[in-house]
């Protein structure tokens, strides 16, 4: 029973690489600062919570838990302002995003 | 213990190069601060060095665990008895403290000491007004010829 | 300054959780820390309603519950964008009012907009939020409607 | 539990390719043309190589890395990188070769030294048969404290890491001397613009209230649990004085500056340091060495005292109570002198914007 809860865990975790990854190649592929924020969003909340899940599941119940469920708060409080904070000084400078379809810059301009 | 011997060389030549690099960094960038990252990099690197020379394999860090205690059997149900007899403490086997007490003071006094480096380059931008390298060894260089004219 | 207990109470806690360690010598350890963090607190004029929002945390565990599905549906929505960019992404920035929330609604408002995938706060006032989103909407104001007053409910206790 | 790998083996490899990482980190940072990008990369350089420590079993030393590096590190660079010129001009060849085959032969020097060194990993290596074995062995009579790291840092190394310490001072004033600043708090900073995030936005203030008493609170964590996991002095001074730092980031430099005078803080600097030497002399007073804990409390009072449950029934409240004494010492010192190192290069960088705009 432990080891299969184990296993579950361990699943999670692989999916939390997964996501990581997904995020990455987004980073890579999106075109303007702010859309590359959104694909590193995945991996704020997406793979930070599956990975702390999957520990949550192979630490079972033990002090150790009790912290992975502090830590994961702290980075939903944490990666939010951050990301704000970065998506506000790039809007602040001047940076301005690029708006409806990609294919067709021009017709879209606001 | 093949792979450990096949890694050996990979690991100290990276830890190697890092320093080598970080010296270049430190030397070449007309950039002081770039300079000063260099340097930074060069002194964390020989922390990897220490930290290198520290590793235990199967090892765990230097926190005792209670003989007995279900962590200790964990740990120890990885290695087989006859490792841990000869390199284990009490039943566990722990990675080497030593090194890890002198680089975690040396990083601390590290900072401190990239606050000096930072602040006389701020001072040499208020003066000289760049903190460009050859600008800076320009201007030294005319002061040297101005004063020599002088002497003439 | 009715805020101080409740964050009394949350720092004692969150030491209590981390330590467990529980003989009298670390106990008077932990009462001398919070104490000391409490003092700081109050030194660096931030003891307040957002530094202490801890009266709230039943309707906040609520509202992180609905959030937690929301996160999921636009982590989903994201990769689906990641995998075939050229067919889904139309970046486009929305102007949401925000007026007579409390600076704590506004920040949960705010903090959840950028939480979810696909979408990111840019700016926050009193007044109003700019977000940035990946996708295109029916309706702009429909579409954040029940995040506007699901947090507004959690922070404020008013719909 | 479940292991996908043979533990010994997998973590020796996952070392090697997060040092792979590192390498790679700083190869980035060789060809950097920007100071910004460059603090960027050293700060996540910072952060991998404590992930990396965290695999070469040392959480103290990754902790350490971890909020020094890729934190209050990155702060005073960006501090003194923001009023100076951001792009780095390539270098003349003929300035390159001779430091790259000077940087080259350090390198062959070093590579030719591999045949002497252990092997990675080698349990009976000589760094690890000997005095790091015997503090191993020792620490649980000695000291009591279960880690071990802590016990050698503040107990048998005391007098090293006073020195450490003091030298942590004397950079805080060496800085200090360098930007000079007075103690008079009206003069240095009238209005800091550069050095804040995002001024006005609720979202970074309302964070910021709500975190920097649990970050305050979390530093005192720190440095009581030293002796029993990961931390110490230097680990909690650096976070406090990382929830100062964002403190000042948010409401600005002037209103942390009127909760924490200059002076205070200074002041608290070198009281550290002066704590710390102060239960070295303790000791002496009672017929001890400097910085012998055992001879803090004498044997009577501390046979009245409740048996620490640390350490198979020892008595070691002299020990216990010296480690933490001199840890709170630390923990002020490197608070307070990285709060005033962060305080000069901020009223700095405001005064030169002034400059700039007259």
């Amino acid at each position: 029973m432990l080891e299969a809860i184990a296993w579950i865990g361990s699943a999670f975790i692989i999916a939390a690489v997964g996501l990581s990854i997904a995020g990455a190649v987004g980073v890579l592929r999106f075109p303007d600062v702010y859309t590359r924020i959104h694909a590193a969003s995945i991996t704020d909340t997406g793979a930070a919570s599956l990975m702390t899940l999957g520990m949550l599941l192979m630490a079972g119940l033990s002090p150790a838990a009790i912290k992975l469920c502090i830590v994961w708060l702290f980075i939903m409080l944490t990666s939010p302002a951050a990301a704000h904070a970065l998506a506000g000084a790039a809007f602040g400078s001047g940076h301005r995003p690029i708006l409806g379809d990609p294919r067709r810059p021009s017709e879209d301009e606001t | 213990m093949t792979l450990a011997l096949a890694l050996t060389p990979y690991v100290y030549g990276l830890g190697f190069f890092m320093m080598a690099a970080g010296l270049l960094i430190a030397l070449t960038s007309r950039h002081l601060i770039k300079r000063l990252i260099g340097l930074g990099v060069f002194q964390t690197s020989a922390g990897v060095f220490y930290i290198l020379l520290s590793k235990v394999s199967g090892g765990t860090a230097a926190i005792r665990l209670e003989a007995d205690s279900p962590a200790a059997r964990s740990l120890a149900s990885r290695l087989d008895a006859a490792y841990i007899a000869t390199h284990g403490v009490d039943g566990v086997v722990y990675s080497n403290p030593l090194p890890h007490v002198l680089i975690l003071t040396a990083i601390v006094v590290g900072a401190a000491t990239l606050a000096v480096g930072l602040s006389i380059i701020v001072r040499i931008r208020e003066t000289y007004g760049t903190v460009d390298f050859e600008e800076l060894a320009a201007l030294e260089a005319k002061a040297l010829r101005d004063g020599r004219e002088d002497e003439a | 300054m009715i805020y101080v207990p409740g964050l009394f109470i949350a720092l004692t806690a969150l030491w209590l959780a981390l330590s467990g360690h529980g003989e009298a010598f670390m106990l008077g350890l932990a009462a001398a820390s919070v104490c000391l963090s409490l003092i700081l607190t109050m030194r660096l004029r931030l003891m307040g309603r957002e530094a202490s929002p801890y009266h709230r945390l039943a309707p906040m565990a609520r509202y992180a519950v609905w959030l937690m599905g929301e996160i999921v549906k636009s982590n989903l929505a994201v990769l689906h964008t990641i995998i075939e960019p050229s067919a889904r992404l139309r970046p486009r920035l929305v102007a949401l009012d925000a007026d007579g929330r409390s600076e704590l609604a506004t920040a949960l408002f705010a903090n959840s907009i950028t939480l979810t995938p696909g979408t990111v706060t840019l700016e926050a006032a009193r007044d109003g939020l700019l977000v940035h989103s990946l996708h295109e909407g029916a309706d702009e104001h429909e579409e954040f409607a029940p995040m506007a007053a699901k947090s507004l409910l959690a922070a404020d206790g008013r719909g | 539990m479940t292991r996908l790998l043979a533990a010994p083996e997998a973590e020796l490899v996952f070392a090697a390719l997060l040092l792979t990482l590192l390498a790679g980190l700083v190869l980035a940072l060789l060809a950097a043309r920007s100071v910004l990008t460059c603090i960027l990369l050293m700060s996540v350089f910072s952060l991998t190589m404590a992930l990396w420590l965290m695999v070469m079993d040392a959480p103290d030393v990754a902790f350490t890395e971890a909020s020094v590096g890729a934190g209050v590190s990155t702060m005073i660079l960006l501090g003194a990188a923001l009023s100076s010129t951001d792009v780095i001009p390539s270098v003349r060849p003929g300035r390159f070769w001779f430091p790259a085959v000077a940087c080259l032969a350090a390198f062959i020097g070093m590579a030719l030294a591999l045949s002497d060194l252990p092997v990675f990993g080698d349990p009976g290596s000589p760094p690890s048969s000997y005095v790091g074995r015997l503090y191993l062995e020792h620490t649980p009579h000695d000291i009591g404290a279960p880690n071990v790291v802590t016990a050698v840092l503040a107990s048998y190394r005391g007098f090293d890491t006073l020195g450490e310490t003091s030298v942590i001072l004397a950079a805080g004033v060496g800085v200090l001397l360098l930007l000079g600043g007075s103690l008079n708090s009206r003069d240095p900073v009238s209005e800091d613009v550069s050095l804040r995030i995002s001024a006005g936005s609720p979202v970074l203030s309302v964070a910021a209230r709500l975190l920097i008493p649990i970050i305050c609170l979390y530093a005192f964590y720190v440095l009581a649990h030293g002796e029993f996991g990961a931390g110490g002095g230097f680990q909690a001074g650096v976070i406090l004085a990382a929830a100062l730092i964002l403190h000042a980031l948010v409401f600005g430099v002037r209103e942390t500056m009127r909760a924490l005078p200059v002076g205070v803080v200074r002041s608290c600097a070198a009281l550290g340091v002066l704590g710390y030497a102060s239960i070295g002399f303790i000791a002496i007073l009672h017929g001890g060495r400097f910085l012998d804990y055992d001879a803090l409390l004498s044997p009577v009072f501390e046979a009245g005292l409740p048996s620490s449950h640390l350490a198979g029934g020892h008595h070691h409240w002299g020990q216990r109570l010296g480690i933490l004494g001199i840890e709170t010492g630390v923990m002020l010192a490197v608070a307070s002198t990285m709060t005033a190192i962060f305080y000069a290069f901020a009223g700095r960088v405001s005064r030169s914007d002034e400059a700039g705009a007259a």
